[in-house]
């Protein structure tokens, strides 16, 4: 049943989008669209929850796609979950398109193609064979190409549009030969005849690494990651929210639906490559994100560490599951997909709040900021919560999930394999480290340019944003917290989808005296976000009402006293690059090959004194640089047989038919 | 008396007819319309032979295999003739061509036609031989028609490297005429296709593997595949739009057609030399060298030629992997891509007329200026680059996964060329759709409707496949074996 | 009776390729254009033979042509039109004759080893001849690709056609072997015209289109 | 009946940091005077600044915004609640299951961020250097945090502080040269944390030296009364933490008489004086370094802290 409506909401999508085709360049085209993919998504986002708590599986059977095949949806506790996460994050997105929407300028661009890509998020999820899996997920890249190219008079959106179809179909073609593996030479693309048959180690640990870089270039794993600060950026805000928030997470279901559905039992090495790759991504995802000073493109990359840290969660299930350490397994599994949840939540928030910046200033780029708490307070509360939640501070839902994490790494002892006894401890750490980053280059986004003081006329005189905006990310921030304050909920919902996969789950959580959450044991650790927050409201309004109490009331407005500087132009504030100095000095070198070039006027000259700091990009020179040089040399050389003679042509043709005469002479 | 009527002999009678009148008829408008007629009837004709099963005559044959080409062939050649009338119009009026040439010019293109059918139907590798290289002769004069000094030398250099395939393939069916004689006796039932493919298995098979050796190199030069290409990008850019569409979309299947068949012959010999690694090895040459020759292309239309040399080798490769998985995605493909090419040359043609050049660096931003054409043409590019949900896709991801399954490497070797040639086409895409819009913006007089067709179709068979269609495509599959 | 008929047509076949091996290193047009005549020649005499011996009346007529129409017709235009166009008499070649004379001889026992294969069982006359034709088509590609020369070329690709009809001929009651003897012929003609047309003087793939203006006064 | 005992024990240990934690402070500063032969300031001092801070009026920046007013609260609710949750004198509180060892160090993590906020938020260059100094500090201090847990949780098998103490005090510890790995780098984290010397120097006002001083330059009377007693409370907070993990002999447990309660309150205060001197020796003997030179000081807490747990590893074998 819930596999129909969800299947009615997909073409519901697809028409909708029809439809704005249709409409093109009208004014009510935008509210229209906006206000119908709202509704759809929040059914199907209800359905898919109803179907996810109830645990009930369906399937349907169309007769499109493979002819012998036909397509085939499937709807079971995993699929509901991230159908939730998509379906709420793309409702929410409409929503606050509906403000945001009326600032576009191209919508006709924007509009048909937004419908598309939400079904394609949806069919992917939904997709219950390889045909059907791999079809929606192109699709699901192509429509958002578009989208990433609905502003395509600047050359740089051109370009980020060109890298990311590029990654696209890159990371579908290695998902097509990885399904090429699990479907064998007669081709049993049905997800049910896979899972019948497992494949040999050989090809088991060819299809991981397969998936792998399919779905992680999807994802953003590191370094798969380039086109994703290029292409987020690039697309309307509320597009950006969609990709950062939800595409990443199909992604994520992509990996987890293959390697823990379709592929068969793990074996315990593949804990330690996932695990590798997560850390390393969350920690590089976050060091650049330091780097930037363009809001969306740090938000870009602070996507990228966040999906590092749903790897290592991932990598941890793997690592326990190929141990039969269900319980363990079941707890990272867990961490991973509330991280899943609550990053597409946060990220979502982020995002429009950074829209809701860029239509009041028309700047993306922080140094051009500052002050904006004061001219949008709203915004600014929103986005602080944003800031707070991705930061993993608690009484948040990010600590949460973070904290389940580090419970999980904290059992990694129970594991026999030296190798991941010993990388494990080393994963905790980069975890640990690259939370703490994200805490400082969100101490950066949000105070350079919501606090201090308005760097540019633009800031000065910008406005709060619109209702639809406001009421969108209110409406996440409220998530953000209470997901922090009741997880136990939360992850009582997840739970099934995690015994769908592993066969185990948490303890039940509901249960817990105090609503706290308990992983394993009470005795062992626990945590209890809402008492926290209760004991931090009492305390903060019992100190406030004693200060008020006995402390003088009075209180003068002055100008900053700033060490006794008088009155400092905005531009001696911190600017984002000078707060990230610090921890550029000491990552810098390392990571960016950062090299800082100063020049001092010597005494009479009148020209400033001039600091440049040069960063490299050391994945994109490492990588990519060479593989275009190749693929540019290559084609310069070849290029030289478009411009013989008739006659070397026919030599061309002679030498063949010698090549061909030849073998058959010889063969035997 | 009946066999006038029967749709095999109309499919040839209708264009042989037509080419009569339309050489000596005035008057391009009359002349379009004619062809157009006569290009629908043929088409109607083709279709009747779904209904009406032939028996295979001495001269004649009509079995899954060609129909599924026929009414392919006829129904391009339709929509192509609906293209060029708009497209010649415009060509008059500019003086590119002269009405001489025009006369011409139909004439030509139905004789063209009358040989691709006669080549598909025919019974007899000499008829075969020859219809194929009547229909490349018309294509010859047809690419020179500009008489530009380019389009001169296209045609001149298509034309000699075509005699030369031509010898080859004739020396070929000689071959195999001399390896059936011993078996069938002389004369011509050892050149009939139903009786050789009865009886090939006792025929000599070091005869054989000679004579495909030069089949395969003769009809290989029309198919387009490297390194007998050259001949192809050329005449596909300085010929007249609407011949470089069927040139795409037909001649090459054709060739490819003549080639399948001989490959039946040779697999029904157990003792010769099995035909699929050689397909295999040279589709997997031309589909590398087309994708790195793609980012060089200044000319669009030749771009798009390097691309159709691309997916003469895509498909060949699936035919030489063989299994009724890689044949039934080989034929998809080679369907999709006719339909394909043609509507994307449509286009081209349209996009070329309104901003008077074919330099891809002078055309910017279509989307903004023709949103209809310039749509069109990212919808087709999206196609042919193999994106879904469009058809192409559906039979990459047959071929590429069956493959992968059986042949890693090769598997490998082809998705590396499919990944280049694609970020060859998008760059060149993006660059034309997309951007500040240069050059004329001037409206389009235009009919979408032949672009539109084929992508609707693309679509729909990348949606849903119809069932009778797909039967008949496994059967076939299975007769290739 | 058949001993000799064999011997016969192995012998004019043998010279065959012989001549084209002959015409691999003549450097001078006119030179080339001789050998090519008796090349033609020759062939009328094979072709003759195998319609003696095969009694096959039609064989006579792609005899006739071969005689009329390549031994005569076209060395006779090829020289008149080096008189008109003024080309360079002496042939440039892309390799030295001494080279290229190793790679024919090489051709050859190409094409033994390849047609050699065929079972004995077939008609040996056939095995034979098609062993020559094959060579005789190899060396005339080979003579098209080492020849600098328009000219030149066109009587490569004239004399790899003659290694074509030699096999259809050689082939036993192969049925349309006139028609395409004929067909081919009109396919040489329009070759030879297109030189005189295009004005082609040095190779085939530079095409003079001034000339062709003048040539077609009608153009605007 | 118990409910009531543990709340009455609950809350008096609430007080019981809040008047505690200036008299840290002040005591530190009194004995790093004596060791440098100086007088210093009477040990209560810090509750007379208190005082006088909250007697002043409040001297707002023009630009500052509710952010920057609201933050002293929270940081100081915050810091209350995770010294309210370590186990001072008695552990099995009535509480201290609500938040683990590492929603501790998280629930600190949130303090400083407000307080790196309210740094920012009047927009001035001095703000800007603490925050950002404060914020690297911070994040090369939590992995090393991260490694402690991390190998005190594979001794005593859980992070709740109450487990670790009792585990602590129970005989099957022994002596590990993992535990005294993890108290060195545990102390290098509190000083970074706290903004002690070496790594910064709480007394100075120079302005290129300091850090937290620099973020909290532009706060007076309430606001900053309450800045100061969350710092002294966080500084209460860290020596509570090694003693509670390290030295938690005599501690009471849950459901003890009121007898052993108020051991394990003298006990505990006896092992904050020790500590207090500790801390001014050590501050007294060294020297403050460079701000680039912090890296490489966490760096080795952080190492300290890795070979802890591998050693673990070796000793038990695993």
């Amino acid at each position: 049943m819930s596999v129909v409506i969800l299947m009615w909401c997909v073409l519901a999508f697809l028409v909708v989008a029809s439809i704005a085709i249709g409409l093109a360049k009208r004014r009510i085209a935008t509210p229209m669209v906006y206000g119908a993919t709202a509704l759809i998504a929040s059914v199907g986002c209800v359905t898919a929850f109803i179907s996810l708590v109830s645990n009930q599986s369906a399937t349907l059977r169309l007769p499109l796609g493979l002819p012998w095949l036909g397509a085939n949806f499937h709807v079971d506790a995993l699929s509901a979950f991230f159908l939730v996460v998509v379906d709420l994050g793309a409702a929410v997105a409409s929503v606050y398109a509906l403000g945001y929407g009326r600032h576009e300028q191209s919508a006709e661009r924007v509009l048909p193609f937004y419908a598309a890509f939400l079904a394609g998020l949806n069919l992917v999820v939904l997709a219950e064979d390889a045909f059907t899996f791999l079809l929606s997920w192109e699709f699901m890249s192509l429509t958002s190409w578009a989208l990433v190219m609905a502003h395509h008079r600047s050359a740089d959106n051109v370009r980020a549009g060109y890298v990311y179809i590029l990654m696209a179909s890159f990371g579908t073609f290695t998902l097509l030969l990885a399904y090429g593996l699990l479907a064998g030479p007669d081709g049993h693309y049905g997800f049910e005849a896979i899972r019948s048959h497992h494949p040999d180690a050989l090809h088991s640990a060819l299809i991981l690494g397969l998936v792998l870089v399919g779905a992680g270039s999807k994802a953003g794993l590191v370094p798969l990651h380039v086109w994703l600060p290029l292409a987020h950026p690039a697309a309307p805000s509320h597009v950006s929210a969609l990709m950062s928030g939800v595409m990443t997470k199909v992604a994520v279901y992509a990996f987890i639906r293959i390697v823990f559905d379709l592929l068969g039992p793990p074996v315990w090495w593949w804990g330690v490559v996932v695990l590798a790759l997560g850390g390393i991504t969350s920690v590089m995802g976050v060091l650049y994100a330091l780097m930037q000073h363009d809001l969306k493109r740090l938000l870009a990359y602070h996507t990228v560490e966040n999906i590092g840290i749903i790897f290592i969660g991932l990598g941890l299930a793997l690592a326990f599951s190929a141990n039969g350490l269900l319980a363990t397994a079941a707890l990272a599994l867990t961490a991973a997909l509330f991280h899943v949840f609550n990053h597409s939540v946060f990220k979502s928030l982020l995002f429009f709040g950074s829209g809701a910046v860029l239509t009041a200033t028309g700047e993306r780029d922080m140094e051009h900021l500052g002050g904006l708490i004061h001219r949008m307070p709203l915004t600014a509360f929103a986005f602080l919560i944003g800031c707070a939640a991705i930061s993993a501070l608690p009484p948040f839902n990010g600590f949460v999930s973070e904290w389940l994490t580090f419970q999980a790494i904290l059992l990694s002892p129970e594991l026999p394999q030296w190798g991941l006894k010993l990388s494990v401890p080393a994963v905790g750490a980069m975890l640990a480290l690259s939370a703490a980053l994200a805490a400082a280059c969100f101490v950066k986004a949000f105070g350079v340019t919501f606090s201090g003081r308005a760097r540019t006329r633009a800031a000065e005189t910008a406005h709060e944003s619109d209702q639809f905006s406001l009421t969108a990310m209110f409406f996440l921030a409220t998530v953000c917290l209470v997901a922090g304050l009741l997880p136990g909920f939360f992850i009582d919902a997840i739970a099934p989808s995690v015994h769908l996969v592993l066969g185990g789950h948490m303890p039940l959580q509901a249960a817990q005296p105090w609503l706290s959450i308990v992983p394993i044991a009470q005795g062992r650790s626990s945590y209890n976000g809402l008492l926290i927050f209760l004991f931090i409201a009492v305390s903060a309004s019992l100190g406030a009402y004693s200060v008020h109490l006995f402390a003088s009331k009075a209180k003068r407005r002055a100008p900053a006293w700033d060490g006794g500087y008088p009155e400092a132009s905005p531009l001696t504030q911190y600017t984002a690059g000078s707060f990230a100095q610090p921890i550029r000095r000491v990552f810098g070198t390392l990571v960016f090959r950062a090299r800082e070039h100063v020049e001092f006027p010597l005494p009479g000259e009148t020209r400033p004194a001039k600091l440049e700091v040069i960063l490299e990009d050391v994945v994109w020179d490492m990588l990519y640089a060479p593989i275009s040089g190749a693929i540019t040399f290559l084609a310069d050389r070849l290029n030289v047989l478009q411009f013989l003679t008739i006659r070397r042509y026919l030599s061309l043709v002679f030498a063949a038919l010698v090549l061909l005469l030849l073998a058959i002479a010889i063969w035997r | 008396m009946k066999g006038l009527l029967d749709g095999t002999t109309l499919v040839l009678v209708i264009p042989a007819f037509a080419a009569a009148v339309l050489a000596v008829l005035p008057g391009y408008r009359l002349s379009a319309r004619l062809n157009m007629v006569a290009s629908f009837l043929t088409l109607l004709a083709a279709v009747s032979l779904f209904f009406v099963h032939a028996q295979p005559g001495t001269y004649f044959l009509i079995d899954d295999l060609n129909i599924v080409f026929i009414v392919l062939s006829t129904i391009i050649g339709f929509t192509t003739s609906v293209f060029s009338a708009s497209y010649i119009g415009h060509e008059l009026e500019t003086g590119r061509l002269t009405p001489t040439n025009l006369r011409f010019y139909h004439a030509m293109y139905q004789v063209m036609m009358f040989g691709m059918n006669l080549a598909l139907i025919a019974n007899n590798i000499g008829l075969m031989w020859v219809a194929i290289e009547l229909a490349t002769l018309a294509t010859v004069v047809m690419v020179g028609i500009y008489r530009t000094h380019e389009a001169l030398e296209a045609a001149w250099k298509y034309f000699i490297l075509a005699s030369v395939g031509i010898a080859f393939a004739l020396f070929g069916t000689i071959l195999v005429y001399m390896a059936a004689q011993p078996v069938l006796g002389e004369g011509l039932q050892s050149m009939t296709w139903t009786v050789l493919v009865a009886h090939v298995s006792k025929f000599d098979p070091a005869l054989l593997n000679v004579a495909f050796v030069f089949l395969f190199l003769g009809y290989g030069t029309k198919v387009g595949l490297a390194p007998l290409h050259a001949w192809l990008p050329d005449a596909h850019a300085e010929g007249p739009t609407p011949i470089s569409a069927v040139l795409s979309g037909l001649l090459l299947n054709v060739a490819l057609y003549a080639i399948l068949r001989f490959k039946m012959l040779m697999t029904l010999n157990s003792t010769a030399i099995a035909p699929g690694p050689l397909m295999v090895v040279v589709g997997l040459i031309s589909v590398i060298f087309a994708a790195f020759m793609l980012y060089r292309r200044r000319d669009i239309k030749r771009l798009f030629a390097y691309s159709s040399i691309e997916h003469m080798g895509i498909i060949v490769f699936a035919f030489g992997m063989g299994g009724p998985l890689a044949n039934f995605a080989g034929l998809l493909q080679m369907t999709m891509h006719s339909l394909t090419k043609s509507a994307i040359f449509f286009a081209v043609g349209h996009i070329a007329q309104i901003k008077g050049t074919q330099r891809i660096a002078d055309i910017r931003g279509l989307t903004v200026t023709h949103p209809v054409l310039g749509w069109g043409l990212v919808l087709g590019v999206i196609a042919i680059a193999g994106m879904p949900p469009l058809g192409i896709f559906m039979s990459e991801f047959l071929i590429v996964t069956s493959t992968f399954a059986r042949e890693p490497l090769l598997a490998l070797a082809l998705v590396l060329g499919l990944l280049v040639a694609f970020g060859a086409l998008m760059l060149r895409l993006q660059g034309i759709a997309f951007g500040e819009p240069t050059g004329s913006a001037a409206p389009s007089k235009a009919s979408y409707l032949p672009i539109f067709a084929h992508l609707t179709l693309v679509l729909a068979a990348g949606i849903y496949l119809p069932p009778m269609l797909v039967v008949w495509f496994q059967h076939v599959a299975q007769m290739l074996g | 009776m058949h001993g000799l008929a064999f011997d016969i047509s192995h012998l004019l076949a043998g010279s065959l390729v012989l001549v084209s091996l002959m015409m691999l290193y003549q450097d001078r047009l006119y030179a080339l254009l001789n050998v090519f005549a008796l090349h033609a020649v020759l062939l009328s005499l094979s072709v003759g033979w195998q319609a003696y011996i095969q009694d096959a009346p039609h064989l006579y007529v792609t005899a006739l042509i071969a005689l009329v129409f390549k031994a005569i017709i076209i060395p006779v235009a090829l020289h008149r039109m080096i008189v008109t166009l003024g080309i360079h008499r002496e042939i440039e070649t892309t390799a030295g004759i001494g080279p290229i004379m190793l790679g024919g001889i090489a051709l050859v026992g190409l094409s033994m080893a390849v047609m050699l294969r065929i079972t004995p069982d077939a008609d040996p006359i056939a095995r034979e001849d098609l062993a020559f034709a094959l060579s005789v088509l190899l060396l005339g590609l080979l003579i098209m690709v080492t020849r600098r020369n328009a000219v030149g070329q066109v009587v490569g690709f004239m004399s790899l056609e003659n290694g074509l009809v030699l096999a259809a001929t050689g082939a036993k009651g192969m049925p349309l072997v006139v028609e395409i003897s004929v067909a081919f012929s009109v396919l040489i003609a329009f070759i030879v015209i297109g030189i005189f047309l295009f004005r082609i003087r040095e190779r085939f793939d530079s095409v003079d289109v001034q000339a062709l203006d003048r040539f077609r006064g009608d153009r605007r | 009946m118990a409910l009531i005992s543990d709340l009455t024990v609950q809350g008096a240990q609430m007080l019981l940091v809040l008047l505690v934690a200036p008299l840290i402070t002040g005591l530190v500063r009194k004995m790093k005077a004596r060791l440098l032969r100086r007088q210093g300031p009477p040990i209560l001092q810090p509750y007379r600044d208190l005082i006088r801070l909250l007697r002043k009026e409040v001297v707002l920046a023009d630009n500052a915004s509710w952010l920057f007013r609201a933050a002293p609260y929270l940081i100081f609710a915050a810091t209350w609640v995770s010294a309210a949750l370590v186990p001072t004198f008695a552990a099995g509180l009535l509480f201290s299951w609500t938040a683990d060892l590492i929603a501790l160090v998280a629930l600190l993590g949130s303090a400083r961020f407000l307080l790196a906020l309210a740094g920012m938020d009047i927009g001035t260059s001095f703000g800007g250097i603490g925050s950002s100094r404060e914020v690297m500090i911070a994040s090369l201090a939590e992995p090393a945090m991260m490694m402690i847990i991390f190998s005190l949780a594979l001794l005593a098998g859980t992070t709740q502080l109450s487990g670790i103490a009792q585990y602590m005090t129970s005989p099957s510890v022994g002596l590990r040269v993992t535990l005294g790995l993890a108290l060195i780098s545990l102390m290098m984290v509190g000083i970074a944390e706290n903004a002690r010397i070496p790594v910064d120097n709480p007394s100075t006002h120079l302005e290129l030296t300091m850090v937290h001083e620099a973020m909290i330059l532009e706060y007076s009377g309430r606001h900053l009364a309450l800045i100061e007693l969350a710092a002294s409370l966080k500084l209460l907070v860290y020596l509570s933490l090694i003693v509670c993990i390290f030295f938690s002999w005599g501690i009471a447990t849950a459901g003890d008489t009121s007898i052993h309660y108020a051991l394990g309150a003298a006990a505990f205060v006896g092992k904050l004086l020790v500590g207090c001197f500790g801390l001014a020796v050590f501050e007294t003997a060294i020297a403050k370094m460079r701000v680039f030179r912090v890296p490489t000081f966490l760096g080795a807490a952080l190492m300290l802290g890795l070979l802890g747990a591998l050693l673990l590893f070796v000793s038990r074998g695993l």
